[in-house]
């Protein structure tokens, strides 16, 4: 293709998709907050996007001092005591951070252990990577109010349990209150607390997971730090640890002495390497530049007003729209369509129905132990009058669902697409295109 | 404050529907003794010109121009028009296509990759992409495993695949397999002799380099036949897709599992980071291959259209009996590639690879005249190494130019080996520099 | 407003746009082109976005260098001897090339004249830059091919006349074959004449208008050599003359000295300045680097292609497309309405069908001797395709027209908008937000 | 070849579709005395990276960092966002939008702008733009004229008025009117008794700068008594239109006519072009004024939309009697203008003027201490003159910086004059180095 032809196909393509730069994106657990301009015009200086990997220190010390830097910034958010910046994604800074357990497990117990403790509401990438590290995972049920009770942690714990694996706030938006006896529960018998940091965009500046006696815990830069979610990465996802941890991060470690910053890779405990160089930095160098942005006020500010917004939503849908639970919850709420049951129309059919109305739809059917969940995190880059017109959408969908329920049923209708046949694609796959590529018209 | 657009009367307003009395009351479920009640301890915040500066005056620390360098992450151009394309918030701020009315436009793109990427590996299906190329090997030595039932649990590696592929592949193989390494021979390819008799009844897979880390272009036919012989799968890595312009595909070569970094394609270096895996097999794997990808169907109407399928693989659906943990993968990476690919076209391709290969082939013969004869003897495409002066790097820095790998650094018993990459950046006069520097 | 909201409020609005890189836009006269990526690159450069148009002549040197070897290029091109790259767009550089003549009838015959020729197909600038100067417009008639008729020229031409504005091709993407001997008639009576280039497209590396005998002629940048319109400029229209005019041109020139670049203020002679510093150089620098980008077997190329474009639509929808005038026309071709007049169906109704089919509409209603024109033209950066399928719809639409006109009259009803009230706009004008707007719904 | 789609086969199917035999023989209608037959002698073909490589040489040869320099060209930070949203294909690509129903983007942008200009300038109704500061100057000249009937003929200005500006206006005035110039004070400003005597029956308008090119603050109200006294327009011309953020609007102190440049918001220096002029007026003018303009309508259905509109007072209709012959503006310029504004709101753009006033404020402080004292007394903005030693610039570039301009060079009678512009770009670091490199 002539550049005039290729251009013209992707910005055709790249107008059938909904993107946080056209519209609100309220997809829960995804923190999809705005994606600052300055950082991609920083991502593009030459000598960031043409840094190679394996030059000698002395020509790397613009890239290192950036990594040197983010990764105080990101221990002391965590308040904790070190962090590698190495894992690609969430799901491998949770990789990583099992690793490093299970490693220090093998030093101080001769044992890798055998089980994890994953609550209920938990990610399900949590039991993935356990069962990856050939851990047995092992299900805790969250009380009604949708927290962890001690007791259940208690009960479950013994010394073949190698860590519990906790979110907090947990996946339904809820501050999980005994985290810190929890963690002296865990502590008692040996184990370690894995803190996956998928909603950190709770607690910035105002509360820490090492506070809280979590050992180890991941962030997402491509949630809480802005890093663009590139329609499906790259994301990164640095793994912050406890001091006794440290030694076990995946090798290298940046550096300061004197004013030189340099790559550590004298780790003889590390876990290893779990990909290619050291890090998205990519992405690094727009975490850092957002963390520059806001300073310490700022990213407070980012949190709290994040939780506000959840809650003013909350507050205006809240005779239509049933919580799942009902104590206070934070920067995310997750509703169920238990007040649509009589109508027929389902959690899917209102995400299909926003749709329409010009929205992205909240996150779907998670967490699974709430039925019909609609999980919504508005994050703090939105208005107050975006939140309304999202909370009379949803309004306005309840009172539909009651009246035509069959209109909602046959969203959406605006896009270019209308519901697409997703057990055909999965039973005949036609996975690439080809000669006789003949799908649908 | 920038980013945050809520007034003073707005937060009051909200404040009172929600009916609590202060920002602070709303997070009155972390207990007290959990409160940071002090500012972070990060640094001040920068108006967006003075964080500009300073970014600025980090980027400007790095060398200038295209290093001699490749090892995996390969210096290219980035065409203009490709950067331009994905500064397109449609693109770059969408999330992963879960909703796939409002995504058909991330699905396309991802659906071409996978066809972008069977074409170039011969092979019949592939996935939306991965970390990085050695992610992709972790998860193709998985797979291996996998498809053996977990009864095959010895993966045998070339130890002149790149040393931080196998460091991944060593890093991933904890409960499932054992990785038995084979060594090179005097033309820098795999020793064929060790490696058949490495590959046993209980090898799940064999991985080698496709060209290896040496830049050498191996045997891929000839080590399938080896690998397939003993019931165990072929799989090739490749950490510079663009030599696929040039090179027989693996798929040609019979190999069954091709992996790899696509960096090469429309995206930068980034200190190494973000990568593109390449992940693409045969068919019959179909329901055993790691990660996420896109298919066709059709909408209610009949009306073709693009979906994220096969997913019962994948762990928001499956949980703990995944065949990956990967979620979020690289397609912002991929869509850049994508875009490259289309623009290159077949015939772009490979005359992009014909002027890798003779540039490299120029600086190869310049440099041996200077007197830095070869490494190895095996044929090269854009990267190869010589034997250098132990100030080699020294002098390279000083003409101010950048690149080359001391292998020492991977290979003790190769100390005086000097690895070099030459591409389209890298125009004669950029060469010659580098010649006069080590001559 | 923040960040985004600034940012989904244009990206929004941008959606609603057409553009060459959203679909063909073959507009007779405009030359829209595709618009090389390269070029929006390099004109980001710091040194170029960042260069003060008053430091002193050593720390200008790299954008002097590139105006000097620009205006080389622009002289070679339209074979005369100077070019001077101050007028903003192509009407300024039109009143710069009728000033420069102005100016040398006072200093060679001590009267600026008072009468400038312009053919009835001419642009509607032509006439208005001549009065802006003064002169009063006397019209010239075409023949019936399309093309002024020497006798013509010299009936009208005596010498209260200072020149004669002509454009070749013309308007109607008609060469104008007797220009020569035009040229003669006008220069022995003392007039000079003046070239519009507009239609430069048609003619790199094919004829010069210096070699025809045209004296002055301006470029527009934005169509010859692919700078973007921008939704309606920044242009650039250089103006280029004949030795003898070339004292007369705007002041400064840049001239090279050894290897100094340096801007010439010692013009005595020069008409002055219209517009501030040294011209759209954010203009110069995409046009330079488009010649550059083609170097000469491109630029002859573009233009062949553009003809070849043009002439293969004629032949695709010759049966059912009136062609205005029937000799053979170059790089664009005017249609009229004459084949559709019995079904109510106008010209202005062809434009807004075509919107319904995906693309942007033609010239309508120019040249004003053609009744209902159609000008189409394409350029060079189209596909074989895209033209077939462009042919397709001007064919259905016709045939349409027939069958149903009251569908064709009720187009265009794709776009966010209906057929506006343009009388209304006129009547009443709004032309800023205010408390009390409410223009609609 | 690069940006040509064709292949040799589409151009022989073409031609055999057209009837002819070759490329050469569509262009039979062109004698062949005038056919050039020979390769235009134009420099060669680069491609796309060789290209970058040269036009990087030349950027580079430019000096670094924001220069102490305005006049008319004045160094501002545009956001990456702005620059980011200009670089999206269908605002840059698409043309005048003269089919309005596809072309609502540009058209509301452009109501947003006049909205903008009208906001800043205090006046009623803007256009949606015009070349530069200076022709906007010009024809606001030729409009006081028009407005007049012709029957005045003479234009009075400042002689503080930028001087390319009455440069222009004189170039514009071949036919239409007389120029005439009245001296400034020892403050800066335009001499007022100077101004009262130039005044008369036969004024059309008067204009001054505003702030003047010394940066010096004018009493417009003062100025527009006076012109109004003997039936003329008043019309004030800035050049850096940032000033508005802390300036009382021309419109407030009764000015009839506001122009200028308004290049400050959104828009690089580009070497001085392109610029953004701006035009803005009273309603009463509004069939006088020139330029294009966007106006709110509604469709069929009664839904908004914009289109241009009052084109009867434009070239394409009126031809030779139009109000101006001006046809592409420069729209581009003012939808990054727009953006930059939108994002700064009324509070942001009184933020920035004010930093910009204090760095000045700080720099001239500095300045009058390290023995520069102020040129004029008059009050100023971010830009001021001081008096300075004859080797300024060359001192001010060898401490690697850049701008300062001797205002010698358009008055002969300040010839220690050196007019410097402070804004966001200069930190107080830069500042203090241009206050070191010239104490």
């Amino acid at each position: 293709m002539t550049e005039v032809q290729a251009v013209r196909h992707f910005v055709r393509l790249s107008q059938l998709n909904y993107s946080v730069d056209t519209g609100f994106f309220p997809l829960g657990s995804c923190t999809m907050k705005f994606n600052p301009k300055v950082n991609e015009w920083a991502a593009r200086l030459p000598g960031f996007a043409g840094a190679h990997p394996l030059l000698p220190t002395e020509q790397s010390q613009g890239v290192l001092e950036l990594m040197y830097r983010l990764e105080r910034s990101l221990s002391e958010i965590a308040g904790l005591h070190a962090t590698s910046l190495e894992p690609a994604a969430g799901a491998q800074g949770e990789l990583a951070g099992l690793m490093v357990i299970r490693a220090w497990h093998m030093d101080k117990h001769g044992t890798p252990r055998k089980k994890v403790l994953i609550p209920d509401s938990a990610h399900g990438t949590n039991p993935a990577s356990a069962a990856l590290l050939g851990y047995q995972a092992v299900e805790l049920k969250s009380n009604s109010k949708g927290v962890l009770e001690p007791a259940t942690v208690a009960a479950a714990m013994d010394e073949d349990v190698a860590c519990l694996m906790m979110t907090n706030p947990n996946t339904l938006g809820i501050f999980e209150e005994h985290v810190e006896e929890i963690c002296r529960i865990v502590h008692e018998k040996g184990g370690q607390v894995y803190g996956d940091g998928a909603n950190m965009n709770a607690l910035l500046g105002v509360a820490r997971p090492g506070d809280m006696g979590i050992d180890v815990m991941h962030y997402n830069l491509h949630k809480t730090f802005s890093t663009p979610h590139g329609g499906g990465g790259p994301g990164s996802g640095p793994v912050a640890v406890a001091e006794h941890l440290a030694p076990y991060l995946p090798r290298p470690i940046v550096v300061k002495e004197g004013d030189t910053y340099r790559l550590d890779f004298d780790q003889p405990m590390s876990v290893g390497k779990l990909r290619t160089f050291w890090g998205n930095f990519g992405m690094h160098l727009r975490a850092y530049a957002y963390i520059r942005e806001l300073g310490p006020e700022g990213l407070h500010a980012a949190s709290r007003l994040a939780v506000l917004n959840a809650q003013y939503i909350r507050a205006l849908i809240e005779d239509e729209w049933d919580v799942a639970y009902e104590g206070r919850s934070l920067h995310e709420v997750v509703y169920t369509d238990k007040k649509l049951k009589e109508t027929g129309v389902t959690t899917m059919d209102v995400a299909k129905a926003l749709i329409d109305h010009g929205y992205h739809p909240p996150t779907v059917y998670f967490p699974l132990i709430v039925p019909g969940a609609l999980m919504v995190e508005p994050t703090e880059t939105e208005t107050k009058e975006t939140l309304e017109n999202f909370a009379a959408a949803m309004k306005a969908i309840a009172a539909q669902a009651r009246e035509e329920p069959a209109a909602i049923k046959a969203m959406p209708q605006k896009p270019v697409v209308e519901r697409l046949d997703e057990t055909r694609a999965a039973r005949k796959p036609v996975l690439r295109w080809s000669p006789g590529f003949d799908v649908g018209a | 404050m920038r980013y945050l657009p809520h007034t003073e009367s707005d937060i009051q307003e909200m404040l009172q529907k929600i009916g609590v009395k202060s920002l602070d009351e709303l997070f009155s479920t972390v207990p007290a003794s959990l409160r940071l009640n002090r500012a972070l301890a990060v640094e001040p915040s920068l108006d967006e010109r003075a964080l500009m500066d300073h970014l600025e005056a980090l980027a400007s620390k790095q060398p200038k121009g295209a290093p001699f360098l490749g090892a995996g992450a390969n210096p290219h151009h980035v065409p203009p028009s490709v950067d331009q394309l994905l500064l397109r918030g449609e693109l770059y701020t969408a999330y992963t296509p879960y909703q796939p009315e409002i995504a058909q436009g991330t699905l396309q793109i991802t659906f071409e990759f996978q066809t972008f990427v069977t074409l170039l590996t011969g092979l019949e299906i592939a996935n939306a992409s991965m970390y990085d190329g050695a992610s992709a090997a972790a998860e193709a030595a998985l797979m291996a495993v996998r498809i053996s039932g977990g009864k095959r649990t010895k993966v045998v590696v070339s130890k002149a695949l790149h040393p931080e592929y196998r460091d991944v592949v060593r890093t991933y193989h904890t409960e499932g397999f054992d990785v038995v390494e084979v060594p090179f021979g005097a033309d820098g390819r795999t020793d064929m002799a060790a490696l058949e008799a490495a590959i046993d009844e209980n090898t799940a897979g064999v991985l080698v380099g496709y060209p290896n880390f040496f830049g050498v272009v191996e045997d891929l036919g000839a080590i399938a036949k080896l690998a397939q012989a003993k019931g165990a799968i072929a799989i090739s890595c490749t950490t510079e897709a663009l030599a696929f312009g040039l090179l027989q595909s693996p798929g040609a070569q019979g190999i069954d599992v091709a992996v790899g970094e696509m960096q090469s394609f429309g995206n930068g270096l980034n200190f190494g980071g973000p990568g593109l895996g390449f992940f693409a097999t045969r068919e019959k794997f179909l329901r055993q291959f790691p990660g996420r990808v896109a298919g066709a169907t059709v909408d209610k109407t009949g009306k073709r259209g693009f979906v994220l399928t096969l997913s019962t693989r994948e762990q928001h659906i499956r949980r703990e009996k995944a065949t990956s943990n990967i979620c979020t993968n690289h397609g912002l990476n991929a869509t850049a590639a994508t875009i490259h690919l289309s623009m290159l076209g077949r015939h772009g391709l490979k005359a992009l690879a014909l002027l890798n290969y003779r540039r490299a082939r120029y600086a190869r013969e310049q440099l041996a005249a200077a007197g830095l004869k070869p490494l190895f003897s095996g044929p090269v495409f854009n990267e190869f190494a010589v034997r250098a002066p132990s100030d080699a790097i020294a002098r390279i820095t000083k003409a101010g130019l950048s690149g080359g790998l001391p292998l020492g650094r991977y290979y003790p018993e190769l100390g005086d080996g000097l690895l070099l990459c030459v591409t389209e950046l890298h125009d004669k006069a950029r060469i010659d520099a580098l010649i006069a520097a080590l001559a």
